[in-house]
This record gives C-alpha cells, structure tokens and sequence, in this order.
C-alpha cells in the first residue's frame, strides 16, 4: 500500500486514530491532565540512581544500536529525564552511542539535562562517546568499557537486536542494577533473563509520560487507549462477522448476506 | 550459614559454566566415530520425501538451488548446502545454483565444485551455475522465472546463454522446474511464496536458520511450503536420512550435549533454590 | 602433521592468523576482561571506524554527491554542504541551535513515514485477526472432520482470547476496577511471559550455531586438529 | 527560476559551472545568515517549522492521490531521498570527532593505555585508506618477495581483504558468538520457580529445547508421526508438535498484541515530533 488513495479504509483509519490522540494531547494541555497506571520497572529508576550515587560509579546509558528513529528517539527522551535526576545527585553518566547524528542529540540531551539541574560543572565531552556504527564492534567496545568503568546502574532504552544479551548480560555480571526497554519485542526475553527491570511494548513509548507527569504525554496516552478500544472493537466485529460469512456456507438462506458481509470485511485488505 | 551445598547449586559462577559449554562442543568437534542419537523432525522428512519423490517421477526434472546466506550464518546454512547438494547428486536430480549475495557465490560453488568431483557430476549436464545477481533484481528475476526462463537468466556465471548447455532443454517456464530450495537467514522466502510458488503449485522447500523457522510453520500447515530444514538440526537430520554423516551431524550432536547442559544447569539451580526456600520457611515457622 | 614446513605457512598466512587470534582474544572477555581482549576491542573499533568512513564515501558521498556534480554538471548538489555545516554548530555556543535545526529535519523525516508505515505493516495485522469461530465445510473422505472442526474452533478461540487479554494489560489512563478486565489483564500478561518463554527458546539454536562455528574456525579451519 | 538549477557541462562552460555553485553557495549562506541574524525568541519557532517540513514530504507523498500507483511527488522520491542520504553523510564526522577526540588526548598525554587508542588510531588509518585504495586501485603492487619458501604478492585488496575477511568479518562472528555464552549463564539465573511469571518463562523454554533436540523429541518418539490420516491425531502430542502449537498459536496472538500497543505508541510520538508538540529536556531548552 503506497499512497492513501489505495484503500481509503484504512488511511482512514489511521488518520481516526492520529486525530484522536493530537485531540487528547491538546485537551491535556489545557488543563485536564489524566492519571495513568502504575508501571513497575520504572519505579526502581530512583533506587538505581540513589544505588550509583551511593557506591560513587558512573552511570551508563545505551540508546539503542539504530539511527535517528521513532524508537530512538523516545529511548534519548527517556534517557534525558534519567540524566536529569543523576545530575541533581552529583553524578557521571556515560553514554555511548552507535549512530554519529543520535551521538550530537545525545550531547545535546545530556548537557541540556545536567544544565537543567544546574550542575553543567559535571558535564564532560568524553562522557557521551560515539564507538561506531558496526552492530557487533559497538558490542565489544561498550563491553570492555562496562568491565573497566563498572558503572552501578545501566539504563538500556532504545532499538536493540542480536546484541541486546552482550549489554544485559556484562552488566549483570559486573554487578551493575539494570533497567531496560526497548520497542524490538525479539529483545525482550532476553532483557527479562539478565536485567532487573524490563518494561514490555507499549511501556516503553508512555515511560516519559509515568517519569515526567507531562501533560503532553499523558494526554496522548489516553489518546492511545482509545485507539486500542476502536482497535479491539473493528477485531470482535471482524471475528464476528467472519464467523457469520463462514456459517453462510451451511445455509443457502445466508448466501446473500455473506457475500454482503465478505466485502465488508475485506475493506480493510490493503 | 556457611555456604551450602544449596548455595552454590543456585549460584554457580559463570565462568565453569562457559568452561562446560566449551567442552560440550568441543567433544563432538573432535569424536567423529561418536554416534549421535537424532530423530529427525518431520518437516526434515517432509523435505527429503520430496526431493526422494522427484527423483523416481521425473528423472529429467529441474530444481532451482536458490542461497543467501553468507559467511555470518555458515553455521547452518552450509551444512544444510552441502547435505542438499550431496542428495541430489547421489539421486542424479539435475539442479541449476543461483545467488543473490556476492558471499554465497563463491560459497555455494566451494561446496558444489568439491562435491561434483566425488560424483562425477558435468557442467552443463548434469548441474549448472546461474550465477549472482543483485538483490535490487530478486523480484523482477523471480516474476521473470514465471513465464520465460532463458530471457530472465540470460546467461550462466561464465557468461555463456543458457540455452546453449543441454541441461536447460526443454526449460521455458516455471512449469519445467520440479523444485525450489530457497537455503536462506533472512525472510527472502517471502519473495518465492509471493511471486513462484503459487503459479505452478511448484514444491517449495525451505533450509532456513532455527531463529527465522517459527514464522513459517504457518505456510508448513497450508502446503506452500513443502519441506523445512531447521537450523544446523535441518542438516545433521538430513545428514542421517542420506547416511552421508558429516559435520552436520557433528554439530547436532555438540547442540545435544549444549542443550542437555543448559537444562541440567536449570534443574541444579532449581533444586538449590527450592530447597533454600524450604529451609528458610522452616527457619521462620521455628 | 605431514608437512610441517606446510603446516607452518597455513598457521601463519596471515588473514587466518589475524582472524583466530582475535577470535581467541575477543572471547576471553566471557571469562576475564585482559589486556588481549583490550588490544583486539580498539583495533576493531579502529577498523569499523575506517570501514564506516570508507563506505560513506564509497556507497553514499560518491555515487550521490560527487559524481552527480563532476561527471553530469548537477551542480546543485553543492548547497548541501552549508546544510551538513549544520551539524557541527553543536560544536559551538553561538551556532549550537542551528545544529537542532538540522536534527529537526531529521526528526520530521522519520516521523512523516510513519503513517505509510502503519497503513502497510499494522492495519493488514488487524485484518488478519478476523478468525471465524464457525468451522468450514468438512473435506469430502475426511475421516476426522469433527475433530478438525472443534480444533479450529478452539485454536481461533485462543488465538482471540490471547490477543485482547495481551491488549487490555497494555491500558495506562483507564482505572480497570472491573474484576473481569483486571483478570484479563492480569492473564494477557501470564501469558506474554509464556509467549518470551518460548522466543527465549527458540533462539537457542541459531546462537549455539554461530558457537560450533567459531570452534570449527578454530579447531579445523585454523590449527586443523579436529577433522574436517 | 527552474532554469537556473539546470545542469551544466563543467568542460563545455567552466566559467557558469564555477559562477553557479559561487552564487549558490552565496545565497545558502546568505538564508543561514539570516537564520541566525533572527531574534533568539523566534528560533524554536524556526526549528518547529523546519521540522514540520521535513516531515511534510513524505506525509503529503502518501496521502496525495495516486492514479495507478503514482502521484505527482513520487518523481521526487530518489531525489528526497537522497538529500537526507547525502546531508545525513555529512554526519560521520561528529563520529570520527568523537571517538578520535578521545584516544588521540590519551595518545598525546600517554595516559594509561595509551597504546590501545594508538592501535584504535592506526587500525582506524589502515582500514580508511586501504578501503579507499582498493576501491581506486586494487591490483596495485605493494611488495613482492618470498617467505616460507614460496613467492608472495601484496596488493591494495589482499591488505583490505586482510583487514576487512580477516579482522572485521571474524571478529563480528566472534561477538555474535559470545552471545551463545550468556545465553548459557542467564538461562541458569533467570529459569528459577521463583514467580509464576519465571516458572511461565521456564516452562515455555523448556518445552520449545526439548522439542528441538534429539533427546527432547525422544521423549514422545513413541507417538506416530502422524504422515497418515489415522495416527494424525496423537501425532500432535509430540514434543516438536507441541512446541510448534505453541510458537504458532500463543507466541503468535501474543507478539500481535504487543505489536498493536507499540504501533500506536510509534504513532503518537511520530505526531508529537512532527508537529513539536513533544516536551522533555531537549525539547524544552530555550535555544
């Protein structure tokens, strides 16, 4: 499906959706704000930045092994708010990064967020670092950087593949306390089996929302909510009205109205 | 309380656990004699049916070998090669290689060369070598293969037209080719089932890695896919079904003794933790 | 060892030493961080630096930049540069903004895709999840047919049941107070975890796999001390 | 106006080649002078409008109406496309910078492990301009003599090739390896009865290894295969059959689920960065 115009269905639909979230977001802004549901993982940021402050190590922070994406950049806004509150601690972050133009949003994330909590005095060069952009070299090098600096917190956020075990798994054995998430469903049973903390699909896009207390966040949270009740509810009726095409072939009586029914479902074929 | 024996059963340190991973692969490297208990799956079965099928019905028949995987998945994917090629050599099926990886070219042929030797298969006779195009060219070869074989392939790798060697007489379109083995890491299948198969209900077979297998069970159960070689598993099962043991074979069995390390380890741990918890509530209870 | 002098030379030739022992280096890092993992870490580093820089010139800068100008006379392509200027303003305090300028850019590009991308990745997956609970017409000679009927009822069942319970754990701004979408939530994300169970397992293999392979590099490729 | 950006011969007419790219040039400078000349309270505007056009490209190419499969701005596709190819390019060097910055300081001060930054900076080096080199001139000679009894001869591309199949091909597998390691030590850690989350974790692996290896499927080797219509139903009590359900009809429903609550997720932040209505410290920051 390459332009709207080959099913207006189903541009239609996504065009719904977005309405409904910009209209949510722009009502939270003014002033209704919502409350959304505990998320666990993400309330053992604090223990894990008090935990690094206290054993005086650095922090580290992965965005992810890909360009700048949606993906991306929701992990570096994750990122930054957990910047902000290592910076009012007194404390070093290390971020290291796999794509050059992520590596200047991510100096500039960083430094705005120590700036915010008024330590810039922390904020060094060397501590947002680009490796390079091969998947397994960028691997081998934070690796060898975790076992050398030994950071106590490790807050991995962002796009991650095949490597995702490498970073999960060297920083449980260098006993650092891990949080990670990332939009890449494959990676998470292995975030499960070597982090202490995972937050799980659509938890990683409202973690900015559950650390900031945003309005704008929280408003397009309650707009992505309605969307899985439109979603939910076009499923039921395709599963109901398949099953009614499907008893169609038992009774002649229904030959019309399955046909009727078979092209109702197939609007949304793309 | 000292370290107990339940202690260490649920923390034992990583590091004898890599030095046993080590020596479970390491035994089946260098023990070929071993014998390896494997049972193969069916889709393996399945897949050596097939080409077992089309070797007693269509004695001149033409399979399509279709590779792209590269150095990165040699791991399974040059073992499940070698034990195809092998099969089809030893059941006189003739073949035509192609590639759409510069890698799997001078792989594919490493493998098919060496073999041709051992079963005395000609060029041009009895196999031939497509060649590699370029993966912007996948789907326009394959919609090409539908309808006019020589005017999609044009020439073989040497440069010289296909039509030219006898093996390709006869072959217009799809409906001259018995088969297609697409030995793959990535979903590239998605263009066979998409564009070929469907034609000429042509039997589709499939030798990807054990992590890309899952999201194709579905076209196993509907038929479109006729046979499926799983991992390095695929290839030591197929090893074992044409009795040609090589290290296919090998490595499924270092995957046995890795895998029957793995929930050995699972078990131990279990049974340090549960019985640390049972001591633990006894000591609460007293 | 037939021909030591052979032998040697194939130890030696040095794309294969180079690989092994940076193989060998490269894994001791499961044991204990050294000094040899340290070396081979920053060559390789340095080496996929070079090979970054090498193919942004030879697969981007060069067929889409420099050619277009030097060999057809697309001059135009020159006004990029002022643009690509913009992204070392981070560099500076004056013209730091100008790099969030160009960031933004970018920022807009990889989110106006996103619509073509729902349309023609997410809304067929929605379709696809119309599965009948009525079972089809049986296959004439089919000896099973009831069992196949009550199979297919049952499977799409569970695939639906799964779907929604999946769904309804991932609601943030509705307070669920009913019991039965707290069960359902409480049951979709039970069964995500026996869902990454099995993801967990059936990545095993292929992973195991690239393992046996490195060995073989080692053992037969290289020191040729297993047989082949 | 079109006209001006037309190509010209640089052999035919130098001058006008040399003359447009001036005063093009002149003119970019020129906009990004006046950019930065602009009141500091109007530059997050600048920036949201920027933004919005950077995305309004590819908005409008897929909702314009197409007539058979194209639209007025599909001719435009290659040449947006390779804007952001080419500008993005340009990026490498905040890379290069960043890294180099750093092990070239520790080389100068010879701080402790200097060498390692060398080793990064000559590897770096090597593999740039041999890369180029074998691109440019491959069978170039470098050095012939004999070793080990035997002739040898070095060109560009056997140095690239040592440096890149050698070094950069085997290392990749050797850290695509290692993840068979800790996939070892965290199925030991993380498979415990500890929750019923875990055991759910456990038992799901389990049964999926079991159902993939010889000793697994053994287990229920005593059931048919089931390659026949009567034994077809307890076929599906093997272990590999079990697994197969399992990846097929739970792993499936569930990874869709998850797929559902990403995408909206996916596609309300798109919104929120295209339309800069997204908060947060980079965002926030007065510029």
């Amino acid at each position: 499906m390459l332009h709207a115009s080959d099913n207006y269905w189903v541009s239609g639909l996504v065009v719904l959706i977005s309405l409904i979230i910009v209209l949510n977001v722009v009502i939270a802004q003014q002033g209704r704000v919502p409350n959304i549901r505990r998320i666990p993982g993400l309330n053992a940021i604090d223990e894990a930045i008090g935990r690094a402050t206290e054993m005086g190590r650095p922090a580290l922070m992965i965005p992810g092994i890909t360009g700048l994406g949606v993906g991306t950049l929701a992990g570096l806004s994750i990122l930054g708010n957990i910047a902000q509150s290592i910076a009012r601690f007194g404390n070093k972050v290390i971020l290291l990064s796999c794509d050059p133009i992520v590596t200047g949003v991510a100096e500039e994330t960083i430094r705005d967020a120590y700036t915010n909590a008024g330590r810039q005095d922390l904020y060094h060069d060397e501590d947002v670092r680009y490796l390079t952009s091969e998947q397994f070299a960028f691997a081998a090098g934070a690796a060898g950087i975790m076992n050398r600096e030994k950071p106590a917190a490790s807050f991995l956020f962002g796009d991650f593949f095949a490597e995702s075990l490498i970073f999960a798994e060297t920083g449980q054995q260098i006993g650092a306390i891990q949080i990670a998430g990332t939009p890449q469903t494959e990676q998470i049973p292995f975030f499960l089996a070597a982090c202490d903390y995972v937050i799980i699909g659509e938890e990683y896009y409202a973690a900015s929302a559950y650390i900031t207390r945003n309005p704008t966040y929280l408003g397009s949270i309650v707009g992505q909510d309605f969307a899985k009740l439109i979603l939910i509810s076009i499923v039921l009726l395709g599963v109901i009205g398949a099953s009614i095409v499907q008893f169609g072939h038992y009774h002649a009586g229904f030959g019309h109205i399955s046909v009727e029914l078979q092209k109702l479902l197939d609007l949304l074929k793309a | 309380m000292d370290r107990t024996i339940w202690h260490k059963m649920q923390s034992i340190d990583s590091r004898y656990i890599y030095a046993a991973l080590i020596v479970a692969i390491l035994i089946p490297l260098f023990c070929s004699k071993l014998v390896y208990l494997n049972i193969p799956s069916k889709p393996s079965i399945d897949f050596y049916n097939t080409i077992e099928h089309i070797a007693s019905t269509e004695p001149n028949g033409l399979v399509i070998v279709d590779g792209q995987w590269s150095s990165s998945s040699r791991g399974e994917n040059k073992w499940q090669t070698q034990a195809i090629v092998t099969h089809l050599m030893m059941r006189h099926v003739h073949f035509a290689t192609l590639s759409f990886d510069t890698q799997n070219h001078t792989l594919t042929n490493e493998i098919v060369t060496a073999l041709a030797a051992k079963y005395h298969y000609v060029y041009g006779v009895d196999y031939i070598d497509w060649g590699y195009r370029p993966f912007q060219a996948f789907t326009a070869m394959l919609k090409g293969l539908d309808t006019d074989i020589p005017g999609t392939v044009v020439h073989d790798s040497s440069g010289k037209p296909i039509s030219s060697f006898p093996i390709m007489k006869g072959v217009r379109d799809i409906k001259d080719i018995s088969a297609i083995i697409e030995i793959s890491p990535t979903s590239s299948i998605d263009g066979w089932l998409g564009l070929v198969q469907g034609v000429n209900n042509t039997p589709l077979l499939y030798a990807p890695t054990a992590i890309s297998a899952p999201k194709y069970y579905t076209y196993l159960d509907s038929g479109q896919i006729s046979g499926m070689l799983i991992g390095v598993k695929g290839a030591g099962d197929y090893e074992s079904l044409i009795h040609q043991p090589s290290f296919g074979t090998r490595a499924t069995g270092a995957l046995s003794f890795v895998y029957a390390l793995i929930i050995l380890l699972v078990v131990i741990g279990n049974i340090g933790h549960l019985k640390l918890r049972a001591m633990a509530r006894t000591e609460t209870e007293k | 060892m037939t021909d030591p002098n052979g032998y040697l030379q194939h130890i030696l030739s040095p794309s294969l030493l180079f690989g092994a022992l940076g193989t060998i280096a490269l894994l001791s890092l499961v044991f204990k961080e050294n000094k040899l993992y340290r070396l081979f870490e920053h060559i390789y580093l340095g080496l996929a630096l070079g090979y970054d820089v090498e193919t942004t010139w030879t697969e981007a800068l060069r067929p889409q930049l420099w050619d277009p100008i030097v060999h057809d006379g697309q001059w135009v392509w020159v006004l990029t540069i002022p643009v690509g200027l913009m992204f070392y303003g981070v560099y500076t305090r004056r013209f730091e903004w100008m790099s969030r300028l160009v960031f933004g850019i970018f920022f807009g590009a990889a989110a106006g895709t996103v619509f073509q991308d729902m349309c023609q990745r997410f809304v067929p997956q929605v379709r696809k999840s119309f599965k009948p609970l009525v079972p089809p017409p049986p296959h004439p000679g089919d000896i099973h047919a009831t069992l196949h009927a009550v199979s297919y009822v049952l499977n799409n069942a569970l695939f639906i049941t799964i779907l929604v319970c999946v769904i309804t754990y991932f609601f943030f701004a509705f307070d669920i107070k009913n019991k039965v979408l707290l069960l359902m939530a409480r049951s979709g994300r039970l069964v995500l975890m026996f869902a990454f169970g099995a993801l967990f397992g059936a990545t095993i293999m292929t992973r195991m796999a690239l393992l046996i392979d490195r060995m073989y590099f080692i053992f037969v490729d290289w020191l040729q001390w297993a047989p082949k | 106006m079109k006209h001006f950006f037309q190509p010209i011969n640089f052999h035919e007419h130098p001058g006008a080649f040399y003359g447009h790219i001036v005063l093009g040039l002149a003119v970019m400078f020129g906009v990004l002078g006046i950019l930065q000349a602009v009141p500091r309270q109007y530059r997050k505007w600048i920036i949201a409008v920027f933004t919005f056009l950077g995305g309004l490209f590819y908005v409008a190419e897929f909702f314009l109406p197409a007539h058979s499969g194209k639209n007025s701005l599909n001719k435009y596709d290659d040449v947006v496309a390779n804007i952001f190819v080419v500008v993005g390019a340009y990026a490498i060097g905040l890379g290069v910078i960043s890294l180099l910055q750093l092990h070239v300081r520790k080389v100068v001060r010879t701080a402790p492990g200097w060498g390692n930054s060398a080793a990064l900076i000559i590897s770096f080096l090597g593999m740039t301009v041999f890369g180029l080199l074998n691109e440019y001139a491959p069978h170039r000679l470098l050095f012939h003599g004999r070793l080990f009894s035997q002739g040898i001869r070095v060109t560009n591309s056997s140095v690239f090739d040592f440096l890149f199949t050698g070094g950069i091909a085997n290392f990749g597998s050797a850290i695509f390896s290692m993840i068979a390691f800790f996939i070892a030590s965290a199925a030991y850690r993380a498979f415990r009865v500890r929750s019923l989350e875990s055991s759910l974790l456990m038992t799901a692996a389990l049964i999926i290894m079991l159902g993939s290896v010889g000793f697994g499927t053994i287990l229920t080797n005593w059931l048919p295969l089931g390659n026949d219509p009567k034994s077809e139903f307890w076929a599906n009590f093997r272990i590999e059959n079990i697994a197969q359900w399992l990846l097929l009809q739970v792993n499936t429903p569930a990874q869709r689920g998850i797929l559902f609550g990403i995408t909206l997720g996916e596609l309300a932040m798109a919104l929120r960065l295209w339309l800069s209505l997204e908060r947060g410290s980079y965002f926030d920051k007065e510029v």
